[in-house]
């Protein structure tokens, strides 16, 4: 790797450094834009103890969901996790702590974390068992909490499209939290669908431009799909 | 329920709509009004659902459906759909509740001991949104009012709920109690009475709803 | 203007409700991508006492600078002024106060105030007279200011493209502080070069989705350069 | 100084030059090492002046000059664009000054009653890099040192600055003082003692300044 290429030839080195008490921040929302691979490698590696900050955590058998098995995972900071029994079963146990974190929060705590922000104030959730334990301050009459900013060890993105200098595009809803993930990663690990050629993707089309990118990678994706609604005709 | 919130609806409004029956708001959008429908997850003008010909995994809704985009769309990361929903640009937000209460109170995302889904995005949409209608059956299955004196589950919002639609009636939250606006089809003064346990205003006349 | 159509037919109906003593939110950096005709109407409008917010504040007798001329502005939150010499003679003779603010906290600014954060912790400026009258604040070991957001009465947004519904792209590096310009006015107007038709422009290439901007305008631009800088060869 | 700060550059670094001066230093990349460059108005990956053929008003860098963008180049907001600062992925920063002194502080945008241009990007630029170099002339032109104990004008930035570059050296700081660690061609140890005010500390071997 020299420069600024960022692709490296395989998941193993991908994960590369990945150890048992991290916390790994995860792009996605459902199961739409969700790194499969990385996070198969990371059942791969039986890393444990990991801290996982993502939207949701998959289903059962699938995406994050998977990590669960082993319980490699001993916190999830979610603000969703309805969908996996597997995990309502560790919770109620108590094998798995869960920080819940209205979605908006979680989506301006990764930004922050990439953008040196270390906490923002946000009406989110005053007067809710999430306000327990933070300050509560007034502005311009109205009541704020204070929240803290989110980086992980590792940022694990699903990209569309990528160039070897890790300029990213995601595609349609698949972009959710994958490019706020990407900013937050002491080390950002990116799979995408396709590599094309360094100066292709349009400099104002870029969702994640390459200065967030560590590795890259290409993988190939079976995207399932959560809830299948059709129109009728 | 469905068409009574489509009346709130303005030309040119930005909606959230939430997860389950408030989905439903956009079969009954009136003729020539147009309404742009807001996605948390990152999509602003939500279309229909998609065909077998274009559904896509990477094209979902916040309810993690399948959907389209109209002409006119915009897809964003999740930190701008919340920017959007947090600094008060969407019009009208339309979400379900467990409990609603006089002091506008809403708790709708946990039941302790015994449902612990998570919060998703509706925190920051009662946070964020200025006009929000609640939508949600007026008494559970064993008869027990949803619109509180206060709410005895843990709350997703403070003070942010001033208008509740249920099966049974149109209801707005001022100074401390519930004011009974519109009856729904065929539903008496005297049940919804009974089915409120929250302060309530029932003014002289209370007429029926108007789908129109 | 019915439904999604946000386009107006006048500049004079683009500012239209502007008042004497209204904060405006401008975009551009130096003179590029500035507002150029709708500085020109608050010029022709003869508003006076008007807070402005933009980075910088044109140059003598082009951009923000031609508001000083008739003292249309009692002050002004920029983070360089450096090239505008009446700027600076009414800055000295206490005609026009500024609030110097560092390049990004004034981004950040912008950005909060478009998305109901109401302040944010920044590292920039500790220690400085930036401080001053400041919360400073630990977190993780290091210092860190309380930064309040900024909205405005009125936002000036110079786009590229835009569709009736108000999406708009910038080009180049004519984005800058617009994008974020557009989201922190209670009304937001925006003149760009170019109207396209509603669905032209890719929903993943949208830099200001249309829900930020009320009114659209489409004007001719003369795009000055501050600085010509040329290769040899 | 510019071919002197090109020899802090590394393969693959990310590098905001500040304005002036600094911006030199692109001419002086090595051969085979690529570097790429933030310019803080939004654009990762400027490239070099246009032609009469390519200037374009939309693409300026953050010294208003017209430049071009390097294939690869990403083009983002001012928010972004200080994200990427704050948020500290940027490897190097290098930016000129009026003073440092031996608690790493640095003045560089104002001069009361006489000079108020604003800091622009520099405040957040000190406060985001881990790895600054500060490029300046050692002594104002009255003979006055920059190089002090402690600043005299308004700070940009307190406790931030480990590398300064002059004209006549190459100096480190750490704990309170200045570490003298290369001369400038043909300059003496005794010439840089006598022009810097602020803790100097000589090591018994001073070299000088390799270009290579």
């Amino acid at each position: 790797m020299a420069g600024f290429d960022k692709v490296v030839s395989s998941y193993e080195e991908a994960m590369a450094g990945l150890e048992d008490g991290m916390t790994v921040i995860a792009g996605g929302f459902g199961l739409c834009g969700i790194p499969e691979n990385l996070i198969s490698e990371i059942k791969k590696r039986q890393t444990k103890n990991l801290t996982i900050v993502s939207n949701n955590c998959g289903v059962d058998g699938f995406g994050l969901g998977i990590l669960l098995e082993d319980r490699q995972v001993s916190k999830m900071v979610s603000s969703y996790v309805g969908e996996n029994a597997l995990f309502e079963k560790q919770l109620l146990n108590g094998e798995l702590e869960v920080e819940l974190t209205p979605q908006g929060t979680l989506a301006e705590k990764m930004r922050a974390g990439g953008a040196g922000i270390p906490a923002f104030y946000t009406a989110t959730g005053v007067g809710t068992p999430v306000a327990e334990g933070k300050e509560v301050r007034e502005f311009d009459g109205r009541e704020y909490l204070l929240e803290e900013s989110i980086r992980g060890d590792f940022a694990i993105v699903k990209g569309w499209k990528a160039d070897r200098y890790g300029n990213v595009i995601y595609r349609h809803t698949a972009q959710n939290f994958n490019p706020l993930a990407a900013t937050a990663g002491k080390i950002t690990v990116v799979e995408v669908e396709e590599l094309v050629e360094v100066g292709e993707l349009d400099p104002a089309h870029i969702h994640t431009p390459g200065i967030y990118v560590d590795r890259l990678i290409v993988g190939q994706f079976e995207k399932r799909i959560e809830k299948r609604t059709l129109t009728e005709s | 329920m469905a068409m009574r919130v489509a009346r709130e609806l303005q030309d040119g409004f930005y909606v959230n709509l939430g997860i389950g029956i408030p989905t439903l708001v956009a079969n009954f959008v009136p003729e020539g009004m147009e309404v742009m429908l807001q996605s948390e997850n990152g999509l602003l003008g939500m279309g229909s659902f998609p065909t077998e010909e274009t559904i896509d995994a990477d094209m979902i809704n916040a309810g993690k459906q399948t959907v389209t985009a109209v002409a006119g769309a915009s897809i964003f990361s999740s930190a701008e759909s919340f920017a959007m929903i947090r600094g008060g640009h969407v019009d009208l937000t339309v979400l379900g509740a467990f409990e609603v209460d006089v002091q506008g109170n809403i708790a709708s995302w946990m039941i302790p001991n015994k449902l612990i889904k998570g919060m998703g995005g509706a925190m920051d949409l009662v946070a964020g949104a200025d006009n929000i209608i609640v939508t949600m059956t007026h008494a559970s299955k064993n008869g027990d009012s949803k619109l509180l004196e206060s709410c005895s589950l843990p709350l997703t919002g403070k003070g942010c709920i001033k208008k509740v639609l249920t099966d049974l009636a149109w209801l707005e939250i001022e100074d401390g109690a519930f004011i009974l606006k519109e009856r729904a089809p065929g539903v008496s003064v005297e049940e919804i009475i009974e089915k409120t346990q929250g302060k309530l205003i029932v003014p002289d006349h209370v007429p029926e709803m108007q789908f129109s």
